[in-house]
């Protein structure tokens, strides 16, 4: 994998001075951030930052108090996942928003189903065949190797749950993935599939959003880091020539653990 | 879509989801349950004639409400939510419609006389009246659900008040007398080749609501809300609409079994179907749906509705006395429910 | 409960004059199993089974709750299925009942209805009390009770939607109509529970602290009436109640309650049975009247030892 | 327990769990909004009667029985599953009590007569008999949902058939006549320094109930199993014991208001408490249990069971028509529990 | 952190044989193992190898279909979780087995609550104040920063409950301590607290079974490795010279990810 020297492009994703808060917590302070088109931009930080926070506000899975997203310049809808799907954006998230009764073909097209071609398609119903086929060559282009994709999510191990919902965002996404922690659950073999599979859809052009504890990893793959600490963009490193150590002594303020940054 | 190499069909299993097999295979334990139930009250009653053609239709006839407000809650409780009104709205549904069938068809001075004029446009506005009021109530409770974000179960316990005392206002208190008897001899108390027009409308009604769920993106959305609808929600799928679409289905069906109930008796019940609400519940439950969400059977439904008819009718005809009833029939829901469970293996070792 | 033979065309037994003395299976259906009213008529219709000899078997059938069409038009069905020889029906509702008995006439099942009747004449006869009259009856004692005071009167009923209990109310305050210096309150429903309706009559006595009498329709609304009273220690107000079962006989004794309008079930189940197996044995019946109405008795603490009175209140179950 | 280095205590917060604050604060809630009517009513009622101290009695007395419902319904919600069979328990409990008061007191030919043996022995025998069986039915329920594993919602209502057909059979369908006036006068219809006595016997129970809620090991596992059933049992809980024992509670409750029920009206009322059931439900969800377990407040519940009470007398003195209290009272459930989790911010933006 | 040479005292715990299977899949096929006091025991396997089951039928969360688990020699009840706490066992599970609507503490002390001394006490009145010290204590000690104990578990990021869910394992456990990837979804202040948790634990002579896809942490930390595959132990290894890739080659028999390990 190489180090890609970031892209010079506009960006494709920008945030705006997003907060958020929770009863007494504020969980986001104004965080920002931009990403281009080919870019793996890593967010790090301490548990309890806000880097889920801040990308289920990118996505608009939570409407953020202020702030705003724009893609490709166009501002989104604050806390319209739809506003966020139709400008080409796909999430994991870090509890992988399945619906764990549904098959893996049913997780995969959730929302975005195939419809019958002429009137039966007219009138709402589903190509049932189609996307199973486009399931089965899905998970076949990246390797994963799932015997049953009728099998009920909740019956797979966890994961397996993880390669799913990854599968399901890269093939979506036509501007910018968003992927947290996609690899916590996951054995060599699969953080190995998912890295490829980054890598991949970096190729392809798309953004690329990806929050992880794992630091040498992130170190390898990323284009650009940016620190979080208790709600806010810390600060930003350059992959090259920073070591583990020197992020984790970024990420580290003071009692991170303490998410009691209560509101005024 | 990313679609890379076009991999070889490797499909090894039948394109069947697990949700669905099991939601068969569940109806076909149902059908057994009800087909055992028929022979055993037709041995045990006198000369066979629960079997015969004039019990059969009673059965189907009185089952067709309670199916059809089982095809309504089978998709509320597939989305993961319950609707406590359906009685009650069948109850307004069945009075709004009585009142609109009386004025279509030359007011309810001319029909304490026994005059009746305009029949089938009484009959169709009679339907669309009870479908409409049906629909309001489901969407009044959908828009509670997701707008305000209340509880469903309290919304709807809430609504079923509100209906309640709508069709005793609307009413006065007392049931709609005077309807056409064409509201009878057309529609409740007719059978095609043998087969009680109600029990056919129901039927109808019912396999459009499996196909809906089934086949339909629709019929998806529900089952993914009701297994997870922050999942569902963040998935892409429009949670809001979905809820709101399931309880106007059931409000629908809740409308077409007020319409139909005026057709059976030829006058309202507004004090009846109290039981209407629970029978259907346990009725859908037996039927394979969850409780919790994510899962359901309309094909289920559907034919363990005929349950506590069947169950009702062989007691009665094997002369088991009306107190037996409530507890055979409560005996009956549990240890139905506890079999199916078994047999799906949910309740096995953890 | 299995029948042999079922020999009833309809009026053809009759018509043949022939005798027919063998077993017959009788299905005495009504709204509400176990209520008193019901089991003093199921006292006379055994009463006269007895009597009339041969061997009558008596079933009794009907919803365990509910008193209303919905409940009860699949307990009726069922049992014209189960084809017994004869029928004494109680209709939860005059109309919708009527399609249901019709065909099951039609299909040669004779009919006698008791207590309520239906929209039109197609049983083989009705004994029926009169609802409207027996809350006349009601409204009568009512007057003679709150002699000359002035003040309101409360009418509790069941539920809205039960023809047999709403005529009642309707008789009553069709009665009380005129009355001076008396004014009927707006009907008040309890649902059948003995708790919402002693709430009614507290609060309707706070907010009209010269209500001078109430009037029941049912023994519930009674039982929560008399209670409610007792709470507010209210002595001077005349409660009267329908119906007169053996719960309200002791609040009358012990003077909770100040009248009954006791209904002639007894004599309903009797004279159903009677004119029933007259029609199934052949027996010419065409001379009878069909509708019979069987007068209510108003039973006060007075007259209730009377024998003549006494016959008319509900046994706790048949001797 | 490990505990190395002593810590200084470094409390910032009283060591009020959030879930006990919760309830504590919506009770507030609940409080203010059952004083709201009251002043709403004395205002629109007549001289300010309603606060007289005879319908306050009243009051109180007729929201006994629902108090002490919503008390073992409060432990079922918390444990995370339900009891529709409270009110039938009830009705089964009552004639249990009422029958085994008669026995005692010299059989049911002589009470005819009016003479009644042995006052005192018999009114405990009563007490005890309605406590039996209401336990009874609470184990059974309990037993079924813990071994068999079948969902609560089906069992109770399995249960309430049962117990239902139970209490018919018992008494042939009619109500019990004839009790002994000494049930009424020691205790129905008896109020000590004004306030009457169910009323009072059902706040002592429920603050019993309460006690063991906050305070005991087995009300927290309570808490805990309709947290997460799987995570207490993973945690060390005894989660079948923990929910036979919700169910035991909530049927004790039922035994001790269908005693109550007795010592009311001097009679049964098996037809009546067709509504309780779902009355009690709302008075506990309204007062902050949640429906899915996990949350319950005792005191809430006790408190937003006078909320039907004074609904019902409220409307009656203002002279609402009886169609339009139903109403009414479907409204305000819908709105209480809106603005309650508003004011709980669990309505609040996502 | 030192690798100590694995101690030669006689096991505290063992699984001998333990098969499961759900359904069509065999999760575990005869899985064996043991473990020495004051031994930390990695247990390392791709995703859907059994690890979770097993560990789960040792502790009687889940009933195995057959084998037995030992801890001092005494068999324990299978499928009895109460027989293993009783045994000194104490776990942390891949869902951290919380309650998430009671607070930290009441987790900490679930199911072994304290109760006042005296009669009050016998009639099963809690003790929330001792409780609550304990808990602080405990936080304390392990170095957790959690600034308020009462608030309810579910309000806390994913790593602060994971956290919540070691401290309450390590603070019961006599004899075992099973952590299921413990550290998941911990940044690096919180793993490396976790660590030094197993250290300290491992010191007090307590039997440590650690399964974690860290491959790294693992060799750095454990006595001994065993490698799961399909269901059973494949293979042990010795970290003393082992590198990652090497752990990795055995961990991958071939399609992993394939748990049609279908009965008979
Ligand atoms: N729904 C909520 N209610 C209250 N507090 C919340 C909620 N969601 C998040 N928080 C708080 O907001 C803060 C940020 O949480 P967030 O999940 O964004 O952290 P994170 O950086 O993703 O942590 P982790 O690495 O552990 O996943 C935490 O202190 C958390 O307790
Ligand atoms: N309740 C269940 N029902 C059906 N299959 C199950 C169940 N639990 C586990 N399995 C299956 O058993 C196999 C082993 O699962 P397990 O969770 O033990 O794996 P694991 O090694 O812990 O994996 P991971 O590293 O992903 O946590 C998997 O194939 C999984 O799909
Ligand atoms: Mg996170
Ligand atoms: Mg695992």
């Amino acid at each position: 994998m190489s180090i890609n020297a970031a892209p010079t492009s506009s960006p494709v994703l920008t945030a705006t001075g997003l907060r958020k808060t929770y009863g007494h917590v504020k969980a986001l302070r104004g965080a920002s951030l931009e990403v281009r088109a080919g870019e793996v931009l890593a967010i790090v930080g301490d548990n309890g930052a806000g880097k889920s926070t801040f990308i289920s506000c990118i996505c608009g899975a939570v409407t953020p108090d202020e702030g705003e997203v724009r893609i490709d310049g166009t501002a989104l809808e604050p806390g319209s996942i739809a506003s966020a799907m139709d400008a080409g954006l796909a999430a994991v998230y870090q509890d992988l928003a399945v619906a764990p009764h549904l098959s893996v073909v049913e997780n995969i097209f959730l929302s975005t189903e195939l419809k019958k071609p002429g009137l039966l398609g007219r009138l709402g119903m589903l190509d049932r065949r189609a996307m199973r086929q486009k399931s089965e060559e899905l998970m076949h282009g990246l390797g994963i190797d799932l015997p049953n994709l009728d099998r009920p999510v909740e019956q797979l191990s966890g994961g397996q749950r993880q390669v799913v919902a990854v599968a399901r965002a890269v093939s979506r996404a036509s501007r910018v993935v968003v992927l947290d922690e996609p690899t916590a659950a996951l054995g060599a073999k699969q953080s190995k599939i998912v890295l490829d599979t980054i890598e991949a859809t970096r190729q392809r052009g798309i953004a690329v959003l990806l929050i992880s504890h794992d630091l040498p990893r992130v170190l390898e793959i990323a284009d650009r880091i940016v620190v979080m600490r208790l709600g806010a963009v810390a600060t930003e490193v350059d992959p090259r020539g920073t070591t583990v150590s020197d992020v984790v002594a970024l990420m580290l303020g003071e009692t991170s653990l303490n998410d009691e940054r209560r509101a005024s | 879509m990313t679609t890379t190499a076009p991999a070889k069909n490797q499909t090894r299993h039948p394109a069947v989801s697990a949700a669905t097999f099991t939601g068969i295979s569940t109806t076909w334990y149902v059908v057994a349950a009800v087909v055992t139930l028929i022979i055993a009250f037709t041995i045990a009653g006198p000369e066979a004639r629960f079997v015969s053609l004039t019990n059969l239709q009673a059965i189907g006839r009185n089952s067709a409400g309670l199916m059809l407000l089982g095809v309504g809650l089978a998709f509320v409780l597939g989305a993961g939510h319950i609707d406590l009104s359906v009685a009650a709205n069948l109850v307004l549904s069945s009075v709004v419609s009585a009142k609109t069938v009386l004025a279509v068809s030359g007011g309810s001075a001319a029909a304490a006389a026994g005059e009746y004029a305009n029949g089938g446009l009484a009959i169709a506005a009679g339907l669309a009246a009870g479908i409409v009021t049906g629909c309001l109530v489901g969407m009044f409770n959908g828009l509670l659900v997701t707008r305000l974000r209340i509880n469903s179960f309290v919304v709807t316990l809430g609504t079923m008040g509100i209906a309640t005392g709508l069709a005793q206002v609307v009413t006065g208190g007392a049931n709609v007398p005077y309807l056409p008897p064409v509201l009878q001899s057309a529609i409740g108390m007719r059978a095609v080749l043998g087969v009680p027009v109600p029990l056919l409308i129901a039927v109808l009604v019912g396999l459009v609501g499996a196909a809906v769920l089934a086949w339909t993106a629709f019929g998806r959305h529900t089952l993914a809300v009701g297994s997870s609808a922050s999942g569902a929600r963040r998935a892409g799928v429009r949670v809001e609409l979905t809820t709101t679409g399931v309880f106007v289905i059931s409000g629908l069906m809740a409308g077409i079994a007020g319409f139909l109930d005026i057709t059976r008796f030829g006058t309202t019940a507004i004090a009846g179907h109290e039981t209407s609400m629970l029978a259907a519940l346990s009725a859908v439950i037996i039927g394979g749906t969850s409780l919790f969400g994510g899962r359901a059977s309309i094909s289920g439904a559907m034919v363990a509705t005929f349950i506590p008819t069947v169950l009702l009718a062989g007691f009665v005809m094997v002369g088991v006395g009306s107190f037996y009833q409530n507890i055979a029939i409560g005996l009956v829901l549990i240890t139905a429910v506890w079999i199916d469970g078994i047999r799906r293996g949910q309740l096995a070792p953890r | 409960s299995c029948s042999t033979q079922t020999t009833n065309e309809p009026g053809a037994a009759a018509a043949d004059g022939g005798s027919n003395d063998g077993p017959l299976e009788i299905s005495l259906l009504t709204t509400y199993n176990g209520l008193p009213f019901y089991t003093a008529m199921q006292c006379g219709a055994q009463d006269a089974a007895a009597e009339l000899g041969g061997e009558i078997s008596l079933s009794n059938d009907g919803p365990s709750r509910g008193m209303n069409a919905a409940d009860q038009l699949p307990v009726l069905e069922s049992v014209v299925s189960s084809g017994p020889d004869g029928l004494i029906f109680v209709p939860a509702d005059p109309q919708a009942m009527l399609a249901p008995v019709k065909s099951a006439i039609d299909a040669g099942l004779p009919v006698v209805t008791t207590d309520a009747t239906l929209a039109e004449e197609v049983a083989l006869a009705q004994f029926h009390g009169d609802n409207l009259a027996g809350g006349a009856l009601a409204a009568e004692e009512m007057l003679r009770l709150v002699g000359d005071a002035t003040g309101k009167i409360l009418v509790l009923d069941n539920r809205p939607g039960l023809p047999i209990t709403n005529e009642r109310a309707e008789g009553f305050i069709a009665g009380m109509e005129g009355a001076e210096g008396l004014e009927i309150l707006e009907t008040q429903y309890y649902e059948d529970d003995p708790n919402q309706a002693a709430t009614i009559v507290q609060s309707s006595l706070q907010a009209n602290p010269d209500i001078v009498g109430i009037f029941t329709t049912s023994e519930a609304g009674a039982t929560g009436a008399a209670n409610g009273l007792q709470g507010l220690a209210a002595e001077d107000v005349a409660v009267i109640a329908y119906d007169a079962g053996p719960v309200l006989v002791r609040a009358l004794r012990d003077g909770t309650i100040d009248a009954l309008v006791a209904q002639g079930s007894y004599k309903q189940g009797y004279d159903a049975m009677t004119r029933l197996v007259q029609h199934l044995r052949g027996e010419d019946v065409s001379g009878e009247p069909f509708d019979n109405v069987v007068d209510n008795v108003l039973v006060t603490p007075e007259n209730m030892d009377d024998p003549e009175v006494a016959k008319f209140l509900y046994p706790e179950s048949c001797s």
